[in-house]
């Protein structure tokens, strides 16, 4: 299916580092990586009754991406359209030390914070890729 | 009292969302580390009641993006006490014709309003910090 | 036009704003039938001015951005039908209240300007309440395009033009908004210009303009004729055209001055949906 | 874009696009950042830095980026006129069939 459009939703946490670092991939992805290809979904609009958000969840494969163990897009994707395809989880991809520490602003990211979402968005792509090729 | 809860939607789609997100973290992490905290608006709402504790019956401030209002309406939903509302897209109004950059990034412009926009939040959370002192 | 107002002033009595929002209250009242509530004495006794309140249509005018009245007004529950924030209309009239609590020459114009304004909304409501009986529910055709939904009402009496504005045309009378197309392509709007009530304008002339953060739309008309009414809610509220931009996200109505003309140019439902699927696919892209 | 059409007319039969004056004009390039249809080109080194390259690209009775013109440099064609011409060309289509 060379037209399958995939949702991606990004936890977006205030927390942590992880919440940082999955909304800098997801925008990555669906800016550059995988653009046109990739739709992302706004968590909390999802949350908050979003229809455009939960209809497009129901319809198409949703992969979300978590910045620590909790899995609150996974939770709530389960919750509102049923499932999801595959889940990336920072903390258990960067490890918990990196994941968990304290969160940054986008004002002061350095070099390091985008070489780790670089790796969280390739990531997002290999999923994105197998779920296309399918 | 505990700290003021200030609990931005961090939206992803737009710029709004960002520029909420980052005011809060400005509030919470620069101005006012002392009397305020963020907190994750996805977990208190899929979380369980621990997560839920953080803000059930606390004094919050909503940071929203667009006139959506998803962290106001969430938090609320979860038995927080919003005391003050905003949007960033009214903070942007009153900057008209300024680009505030994109959901990925801000512009200089977009971080003027931002310094701006965060100055207005804390001065709130001292304000209801004071209040909840003299109720007390 | 005698309909009248019950007014609300936050009276603050300190400070400038507060004094000029008695003044507006007083002057309102010797203009019109409007009748005054005062704010302290609502405190301690609600009964007399419950009545007031839920007879005429409540205007609240709060002075400075500490909003008194209107939280005033939200803890007694009343239904607010009209705002005005003194602060803010001296800024958008570009007037400097000048120090101390008298009213002088500036407090006096502004005072006027209020009134005037408040006095000349209730004549257009007036008039748009008569003239337009607009469907209460209408059906929707949607097209769907990644995660966004993109309606067009399908009922009778809708036309579009090519610049993705509709008219719902009644008798000598049309209503105009924008379409989902246009509301979704600039996301957020944040400013609505309105058209001058009044003006005559021609078919695919400009009727005001809305803006959002990406770019300004101008509102090009589908009909022609003169501008009876425009949506004032959208001066506060520009997000309304996001929310629905057929419903109560409107733009004006107009008095229609050849409809059989206008209607050559103009793409009924079956035309304009195919119209904005190529526009939605090709933006997208 | 050459199977374009507006109200059934083809695009490029109907005259709308911006004029530039260039006695007025600043190059500030205001209009072109504006206009998201291409319609204009911008080229430093050229002796008019500022060209309407894709007349046709512009959106028949948009004037918008007009109004980006502090100076008042850009102009467009009548619309009266131009729906005039527009129904007329409509009426020698139908009569063709």
């Amino acid at each position: 299916m060379p037209d399958t459009q995939v949702g991606v939703i990004s936890c977006s946490g205030e927390e942590c580092l992880g919440g940082t670092l999955a909304r800098m991939a997801t925008r990555k992805v669906m800016e550059e990586l995988r653009a046109g290809r990739v739709v992302s979904l706004c968590l909390p609009l999802y949350i908050a009754g979003g229809e455009e958000e939960r209809a497009f969840a129901k319809e198409f494969p949703v992969i979300t991406v978590e910045g620590c163990g909790k899995r609150c897009a996974e939770k709530s994707t389960i919750k509102y359209s049923g499932g999801v395809k595959d889940t990336i989880v920072i903390s258990e991809l960067l490890g918990e030390d990196v994941a968990l520490s304290k969160v940054v602003s986008a004002r002061d990211l350095k070099e390091e914070h985008y070489k780790m979402a670089d790796i969280v968005a390739e990531e997002i792509c290999r999923k994105v890729d197998k779920i296309v090729a399918e | 009292m505990s700290k003021v809860k200030v609990i931005p939607c961090s939206g992803i789609g737009k710029v709004f969302g960002l520029m909420a997100r980052e005011t809060a973290l400005q509030v919470t992490d620069k101005l006012s580390p002392d009397t305020t905290e963020t907190v994750c608006l996805a977990s208190i709402v899929t979380g369980d009641d621990a997560a839920r504790a953080k803000v059930e019956g606390c004094t919050c401030i909503t940071i929203d993006g667009c006139p959506a209002l998803c962290s106001a309406k969430s938090v609320e939903s979860v038995g927080g006490i919003v005391k003050a509302k905003y949007r960033a897209v009214d903070e942007t109004r009153n900057h008209r014709g300024k680009n505030a950059g994109t959901g990925t990034a801000l512009t200089e412009d977009g971080w003027q309003i931002v310094d701006e926009f965060a100055e207005k939040v804390a001065a709130k959370a001292e304000e209801l910090v004071e209040e909840g002192k003299n109720n007390a | 036009m005698s309909k009248s107002y019950a007014v609300l002033p936050c009276n603050g009595l300190d400070k400038r704003a507060g004094c000029v929002s008695k003044e507006v209250a007083l002057t309102l009242a010797e203009k019109t039938d409007s009748e005054i509530i005062c704010p302290v004495l609502y405190h301690v006794a609600d009964a007399r001015y419950n009545k007031i309140a839920g007879e005429k249509p409540l205007l609240v005018i709060d002075g400075c951005p500490t909003r008194c009245a209107s939280k005033l007004a939200a803890e007694k529950n009343l239904k607010i039908a009209e705002k005005i924030n003194i602060t803010e209309e001296a800024k958008s009239n570009n007037i400097v209240l000048a120090d101390g609590l008298r009213i002088g020459e500036n407090e006096t114009r502004l005072v006027n300007i209020i009134v005037d304004k408040l006095t000349k909304e209730q004549e257009s409501a007036a008039r748009a309440d008569g003239s337009m009986i607009f469907p209460e529910n209408l059906t929707y055709e949607v097209y769907k395009k990644d995660k966004f939904a993109f309606r067009v009402p399908k009922d009778k009496g809708f036309y579009f033009n090519e610049n993705d504005v509709w008219a719902y045309v009644a008798g000598n009378k049309a209503r105009i908004g924008v379409t989902d197309f246009v509301q979704k392509s600039l996301s957020d709007i944040m400013f609505f210009d309105p058209p001058e009530i009044g003006n005559e304008i021609e078919q695919f002339e400009e009727a005001g303009s809305i803006e959002s953060g990406k770019a300004v739309f101008e509102v090009v008309s589908p009909v022609g004729g003169t501008i009876t009414a425009v949506n004032e809610k959208l001066l506060d509220m520009p997000e309304l055209i996001n929310q629905n931009p057929y419903e109560l996200g409107w733009i004006a109505e107009l008095e229609l001055s050849d409809f059989e003309s206008d209607q050559d140019l103009l793409r009924e439902f079956d035309e304009y949906f195919p119209i904005l699927k190529r526009k939605v696919d090709e933006f997208h892209v | 874009m050459s199977e374009s059409t507006f109200m059934g007319v083809p695009r490029e039969k109907i005259d709308w696009s911006p004029r530039i004056d260039y006695d007025k004009c600043n190059y500030c390039m205001e209009c072109a950042d504006f206009c998201p249809h291409n319609v204009f080109e911008v080229n430093e080194d050229a002796e008019k830095k500022l060209v309407v390259k894709n007349p046709n690209n512009c959106v028949v009775f948009c004037r918008a980026c007009g109004k980006t013109c502090g100076l008042d440099a850009i102009d467009f064609p009548d619309k009266k006129e131009t729906t005039a011409y527009i129904k007329t060309i409509r009426k020698e289509a139908s009569g063709n069939e």
